[in-house]
């Protein structure tokens, strides 16, 4: 499993974070030659892949791996180090990058976009800004990383340089730009200036000599700072970002960008505050009712879109939130849902963009409405548009069903029924807004002939693209079946226990 | 004695600068401005602050009053009315006024030997300059050797203004105008300026090197002999001025100037001194400070009168051309 | 042998090449001389600030006076700090200025302009380094009329009105420093810093010198453009040529506040002017508004200079904040950020500049789709722009980190929000600018080639230098922190030669 | 009494200072400005004098039988401020003529726009 071994561990760090960026470089000098361009986005992404493999490893063989780059100032440095949370998003983000190449080059040919130089290299930078996220050792380096992934996306989400284009990406920047220094800079530097450290602690780095109601505020400040985690009322970015290319909406806006932010709650929660100190906070409950109610909320506005990608996007606020109100539940086992929940909802969700994306390249649809009978058309994408809805809703035998699972039972251990409602409720909503899909798709019928269905009707996305679908499906599945890496992966993470009660 | 006429002369500085308020007609202010330098130099002698009475007298009453009444003459001699308000500017005015007056209760009293001013740092120049520079005028010896740099600084400031009027206006081309100009046709005053001229020269020069004894230096005397071309440029027409000493020779004097005295400041360099230390310039130290006086007030003589001439010229190559036109 | 004499030749070496700029005649004879006097000025500055590190303040004696007497040159941590700021940026913007002033500038002037380039270094330097008050005043007059020239030398006609304005401002600014000091001289009968900072802590509280200080903070404010006394800055800054605007931005408003610092903790020490006088509160109340008023001011600019100068005047109530936080590391962020924010203000200015260049036009709507056709230079201002936004791995991040934590260790929590929340007005206004870069089409059938590379290379060092300052901070916050140690503590100075020495001169 | 002895030279030259502030601030003409700029300075001049002045001294220049000279350090400063008001001047009105032949008026309300009110 780990091809570098003979690697010093920590280097593999430096070079998650390096390999992307010489992809980006030599994708730029390769621009001329299309061909060449994208096979070296694809071999960047495997080796990527194998390095996260090769961490992952060493994760489990436990050994320490950490670097510093430079001293960024006194008693502070850009510096990494892993941890298993940090792997878990890593093994996600590298393995889908992987896959949404491989689609991209199938929809970016299909659509001939321009700038798909431009495309392949900010796609590189953004992954190795979310390596040096993952595996960042303090709340600086996180911040700063955070802050270029938000930039490095830009050109991504404006891609198309249209009005509408121009108007997302302002909104997008606006919000998460906005929300990062007005409230997340500012807690870090509060954090900073009443502690000492900004480095990730197990347990937590706040002590009594922190008075109770900074901490708290601390809480919100970070809750709200970091928008990627699309917490209402600054979920707007999120949708706004989807006039980008459906490969960017896939792994940027249902992955990397938005998991980058629960994934940093999560581990502010866990390194900062300290799970079992949450409970002593008093604004833990209000930052959880507010997650709550954008599960709800935004379900409840993802039914009224009648725009594919629109409804997936409000779909994915609401189940980021998820995340969150695992992280805030201060519950071992719900925060260990939470960080399934990462993975299994990227597979799913991603699974769905992709299909949105293909089925827009291929009939030019955008509109549900438009969508009766494309079952005929596209059938395996709408079967894999099943699979990937059926995951997210949380049925087995899906992916999802697990961290839904780990979710509810930490909603009963913290004794917070509402909370338990809240999710019921949102399962019911997500079968409102996602099945209809797929039923229209296959059940009805687009006018009055009925003939019977045969191979020749169909057309298909381009064959890179539908052999992505097919991968992201297929592990939908496997995550089903055979989720036990990733739980042990999990149960790695201090004070993270998949077992009732905190296990032994 | 002193008091009273300080008194009479403040008297009449508040009303000529009251009257200057509220005069439309420019000419009038310029004029009552000039007569406001001419009051305030009378005080400076009375306060016996003779070398600056001599330099507000040439400078404020001569150079600048000559300036203005130049813009005057291309910009018209009437302020017209307008609609501001005059309650705001009122208001900053009585604010700053009031926080001066009450600066002024802690002041020491006016003219008391005692006063901090008189204790600390003067003492020594007082005493030891005529030991220690050999010169008779204290402020020469302040302004030329102790404080020797701020003399640097105020040379490059004429210099400075000398390049902006260019950079602003341009010298005038030294060529024969189509036209009449100067005031050749009054026979009186081509005669009297014919005698003038020449003295004022010699007065500069006067000026230039005896004020290591008496009031006077190189300032002084660069806008004395600057009076006496000026003199010269009236009667007898731009041209004519410009023919005698030309526009780019004027440039370059002002820089040569500046070069003369920091040069002067280097020759310390090399002589193993600190800048502009003019012990070392010859073997006895006094000797050497009066070798560097010389020099420097050489420069400043220099730069300011090529200075002060090449800013007239480009005033008056401007009323020249308005003529023209 | 020049090496004693270091701490006094990045004032004369100017002042003596500008006379020599004028004999020397043709304009690139001048160019180059000019740029080689400025850079070596840059080289000695850096080994001044080498040395006042390791050794402690240089103290050099004019005329070989010894101070009070004579006039002393002192450059301690702080001058040496901003010294290097001004000639670096000098040196840059005169390289870049050759082909800059080549369009902007009437051709018969181009020496003029070096002249009053170096004369206006000259001065600024000499605000730095001298040690004397009155000394000061000489020299922000000479670095004074040397500006007012550079501003008219713009083909604008509304550069002439925007001189005039600045001139009008600037003397009465100058006449109130005047004032001060003279208040100062009467009570102290000296004119030496040390000796008055001396003097003047024998008195507890006096009218004259409360009165005195008033004058001068007032006075130097105007200088600095401390809202609401900045009215002059935006027309001067947007009429002037741009190899000017980027040089007065970045360098001349900064010495400023080098001597407001100076004033306040060398003369009259914080203790009198924070807690006798409670300017503090005045200061940091102004500062926020400037940065709250003029940063919206920028937002709804059209013009692309206006919109820079009045984040200039914004950026300077940040300084202003970090002086009136009255702490060691509140000073310490103020002397940062006049550090990096002519990094930042230098290389906007520059990229600015090479648009107008191009397109003869400085308006929002002549940005529009430059993103492709003046690739490399809308990539600077981009990554200028962010460095003024505050954007980590910039130099703007630095100097924002280091405010907060200060405002922070105060315990002022409104104050170190609304730092933070100033910057989100920078995002609108470098935002709307690159949205027209890259997002508006191009005018029909227009094309402009990329900038000249004499004009890029100083706009791409300082874009460098935004990214290094940003990411190797140890060089910039160690100078600034030293020197704000000094300022604010002078017993943890080094002792050197003239301390000895003052102790008998204050007999 | 003898307060106002000892202060009336101060008070006056501050009122002088004021009435030339007021010159610069409320006047509308570019040249008036200049002119009270002018006495303005000229006014500071005179307080820096006066704190020089030695009652029953002389002028600072060497000659018997005199014993007490009056402090010859304000004269330098003021030399020198004499000269860079002079140069301030010169700018100044170089400009007004600059402006006067690019707008046609020296009249601060009758500029075009808004922008280019001084």
């Amino acid at each position: 499993m780990n091809i570098w071994s003979a690697l010093e561990p920590s280097q593999l760090i430096n070079l998650t974070i390096i390999v992307p960026l010489v992809g980006a470089a030599l994708v730029v000098l390769l621009g001329k030659n299309p061909n060449l361009r994208e096979s070296i986005s694809i071999a960047t992404a495997v080796i990527l892949f194998t390095l996260v493999l090769g961490i992952t490893d060493n994760t489990f063989n436990q050994l320490n791996m950490a670097t510093s780059w430079v001293d960024f100032l006194p008693g502070l440095n850009i510096a990494f180090s892993v941890e298993p949370l940090g792997v878990l998003f890593a093994l996600v983000a590298s393995f889908l990058w992987i896959i949404t190449t491989i689609y991209a080059i199938g929809y970016m040919r299909g659509h001939n976009e321009e700038n798909q130089t431009r495309f392949y290299c900010c796609f590189a930078l953004a992954i190795s800004s979310v390596m040096a996220i993952c595996f960042s050792s303090n709340l600086l380096t996180l911040f700063i990383f955070y802050e270029l992934l938000t930039l490095s996306t830009y050109p991504l989400v404006t891609h198309a340089g249209n009005k509408n284009a121009k108007r997302g990406g302002r909104v997008y920047l606006g919000i998460l730009l906005s929300t990062s220094i007005a409230f997340l800079l500012f807690a870090i530097l509060a954090t900073w200036v009443s502690t000492g450290t900004l480095e990730f602690t197990p347990g937590g780095i706040f002590t009594d000599a922190q008075s109770s109601s900074l901490v708290s505020l601390l809480l919100v400040l970070f809750c709200y700072g970091v928008g990627k985690a699309a917490l209402m009322p600054f979920h707007r970015w999120l949708p706004a970002a989807m006039v980008a290319p459906t490969p960017v909406s896939a792994l940027l806006h249902a992955v990397a960008v938005v998991k980058a932010g629960v994934f940093s709650i999560l581990k502010i929660v866990i390194y900062i505050f300290g799970i079992d100190n949450l409970s002593q906070i008093s604004t833990t409950d209000v930052m959880l009712y507010i997650g709550a109610a954008t599960v709800l909320f935004s379900s409840f506005v993802a039914m009224t879109k009648d725009n594919l990608k629109a409804r997936l996007a409000y779909s994915t606020v609401s189940q980021l939130s998820y995340i969150v109100v695992g992280a805030l539940l201060a519950s071992s086992i719900a925060f260990a849902g939470a960080s399934l929940h990462i993975v299994t909802h990227a597979v799913g969700k991603i699974t769905l963009f992709f299909c949105a994306g293909s089925i827009f390249v291929t009939t030019h649809k955008k509109n549900i409405s438009e969508m009766a009978s494309l079952g005929r058309k596209m059938p395996l994408t709408m079967i894999a548009f099943t699979i990937g809805a059926l995951s997210i809703i949380g049925l087995p035998p899906m992916a999802g069903t697990w961290s839904k699972w780990y979710l509810v039972v930490g909603a009963l251990e913290a004794d917070k029924l509402i909370i338990l409602m809240v999710l019921t409720i949102s399962s019911l909503l997500n079968v409102a807004y996602l099945l209809p899909i797929p039923i229209r798709a296959f059940f009805t019928p687009a006018d009055q002939r009925s003939q019977s269905w045969s191979w020749s009707e169909t057309s298909e996305a381009p064959w890179p693209s539908l052999l992505a679908i097919t991968v992201t499906s297929v592990m939908c599945l496997v995550l089903f079946f055979y989720p036990q890496p990733i739980i042990e992966l999990v149960n790695l993470i201090p004070g993270v226990s998949t077992d009732i009660n905190g296990g032994t | 004695m002193t008091e009273l006429i300080d008194l009479v002369l403040l008297g009449m500085l508040a009303i000529t600068a009251l009257r200057i308020i509220f005069l439309k007609d420019l000419f009038a202010v310029v004029m009552l401005f000039g007569i406001y330098s001419f009051l305030s130099a009378l005080i400076f002698v009375n306060l016996d602050a003779v070398d600056v009475a001599f330099t507000e007298a040439s400078v404020g009453a001569g150079i600048s009053t000559v300036l203005m009444l130049g813009t005057l003459a291309l910009t018209g001699r009437k302020e017209k009315t307008n609609n501001h308000t005059t309650f705001l500017p009122l208001l900053v005015v009585v604010i700053t006024g009031a926080a001066l007056i009450y600066g002024t209760l802690d002041m020491p009293p006016f003219g008391d030997p005692d006063n901090p001013a008189q204790q600390h740092v003067a003492p020594r120049y007082i005493q030891d300059s005529p030991q220690e520079i050999g010169l008779p005028n204290m402020v020469t010896s302040v302004l030329a050797s102790y404080r020797g740099f701020d003399t640097l600084g105020e040379t490059a400031v004429v210099f400075a203004a000398a390049i902006g009027v260019l950079s602003l206006l341009g010298l005038p081309k030294h060529e024969k105008a189509a036209i009449e100009s100067g005031l050749k046709s009054h026979l009186v005053l081509r005669v009297v300026a014919k005698l003038i001229v020449p003295l004022t020269l010699l007065f500069a020069l006067y000026v230039q090197f005896h004020g290591d004894y008496g009031p006077g230096g190189g300032f002084q005397a660069g806008v004395i002999a600057a009076a006496a071309i000026i003199l010269y440029a009236l009667v007898f027409g731009l041209p004519m001025a410009t023919h005698v000493i030309q526009p780019t020779l004027l440039k370059a004097l002002a820089a040569i100037g500046v070069l003369i005295y920091a040069g002067t400041g280097f020759a310390s360099f090399f002589l193993g001194g600190n800048f502009l230390d003019y012990n070392v310039l010859a073997s006895d130290p006094v000797a050497g400070q009066h070798i560097g006086i010389i020099l420097i007030e050489l420069g400043v003589g220099v730069t300011v009168f090529a200075a002060m001439l090449s800013i007239f010229y480009a005033f008056a190559g401007q009323a020249e051309r308005a003529n023209i036109q | 042998m020049f090496e004693q004499h270091s701490p006094v030749l990045p004032i004369i070496l100017p002042l003596i090449a500008a006379p020599i700029c004028i004999l020397l005649g043709r304009s690139q004879l001048a160019w180059l001389f000019a740029t080689f006097i400025s850079a070596l000025g840059f080289g000695i500055s850096i080994g001044l600030m080498l040395t006042t590190l390791d050794q402690g303040v240089l103290s050099y004696s004019l005329g070989g006076w010894e101070p009070p007497w004579g006039i002393e040159v002192r450059v301690d941590a702080a001058s040496a700090l901003v010294l290097c700021v001004v000639t670096g940026i000098s040196s840059l913007v005169l390289v870049y200025a050759k082909e800059s002033i080549a369009k902007e500038i009437d051709s018969s002037q181009h020496t003029l302009y070096y002249t009053a380039h170096l004369l206006c270094l000259a001065g600024l330097s000499g605000i730095l380094s001298t040690g004397d008050a009155f000394n000061l005043f000489v020299f922000l007059e000479i670095s004074s009329l040397a500006t007012y020239t550079l501003v008219s030398l713009a083909s604008d006609k509304r550069c002439l009105t925007a001189a005039f304005r600045y001139l009008i401002m600037g003397t009465i600014g100058a006449t109130f420093i005047l004032i001060g000091v003279g208040m100062m001289y009467m009570k102290t009968g000296t004119l030496n810093m040390l000796d008055l900072a001396a003097r003047i802590s024998e008195y507890d509280s006096s009218r004259t010198l409360n009165t005195g200080l008033a004058f001068i903070l007032v006075g130097v404010s105007i200088k600095l453009a401390l809202f609401p006394l900045h009215m002059w800055l935006p027309p001067a800054y947007t009429h002037a040529p741009s190899a000017v605007s980027a040089f007065l931005a970045s360098t001349a408003t900064k010495v400023a506040v080098y001597v407001m610092v100076r004033f306040i903790f060398t003369i009259y020490g914080a203790e009198y002017v924070f807690h006798t006088m409670g300017m503090d509160t005045i200061l940091l109340v102004l500062a926020i508004v400037a940065i709250f008023k003029c940063s919206f001011m920028a937002t709804v600019q059209s013009n692309v200079k206006t919109v820079l100068a009045y984040s200039s005047v914004a950026q300077i109530g940040y300084m202003i904040l970090g002086i009136s936080l009255v702490s060691t590391l509140g000073l310490t962020a103020g002397l940062l950020h006049i550090f990096n924010h002519a990094l930042m203000k230098g290389a906007l200015f520059m990229a600015v500049g090479a648009v107008l260049l191009r397109t003869g036009s400085v308006d929002i709507k002549a940005f529009q789709g430059l993103g492709k056709q003046m690739p490399l230079t809308m990539a600077a201002f981009t990554i200028a722009g962010l460095s003024i936004i505050g954007v980590p791995l910039t130099a703007g991040f630095v100097s924002k980190w280091y405010l907060v934590t200060a405002a922070l260790e105060q315990q002022e929590w409104t104050v170190a929000f609304l730092v933070l929340a100033g910057s989100l007005l920078a995002i609108i206004y470098v935002g709307r600018i690159l949205e027209a870069a890259y997002f508006k089409n191009p005018a029909e059938g227009t094309t402009y080639k990329e900038a000249p590379l004499l004009m890029l290379i100083p706009l791409w060092i300082l874009v460098f230098a935004n990214i290094y300052f940003g990411i190797d901070t140890s060089m910039s916050v160690g100078a600034a922190d030293t020197a704000a140690q000094w300022l604010t503590q002078p017993s943890s100075s080094p002792a050197t030669a003239l301390s000895v020495n003052m102790g008998g001169a204050t007999q | 009494m003898s307060f106002i002895v000892d202060y009336y030279n101060y008070w006056i030259v501050v009122f002088l200072m004021m009435a030339g502030f007021y010159i610069v601030i409320s006047a509308n003409n570019l040249v008036k400005k200049i002119v009270g700029l002018n006495i303005f300075q000229t006014s500071v001049f005179m307080l820096y004098i006066s704190i020089g002045n030695v009652s029953g001294g002389s002028a600072p220049i060497v000659a018997d039988g005199i014993t007490r000279y009056s402090n010859p350090l304000p004269h330098v400063l003021i030399l020198t401020a004499i000269v860079v008001g002079v140069a301030t001047t010169s700018v100044g009105l170089a400009l007004i003529v600059r402006i006067k032949r690019a707008y046609g008026t020296v009249e601060e309300n009758e500029f075009e726009d808004k922008d280019d009110l001084i």
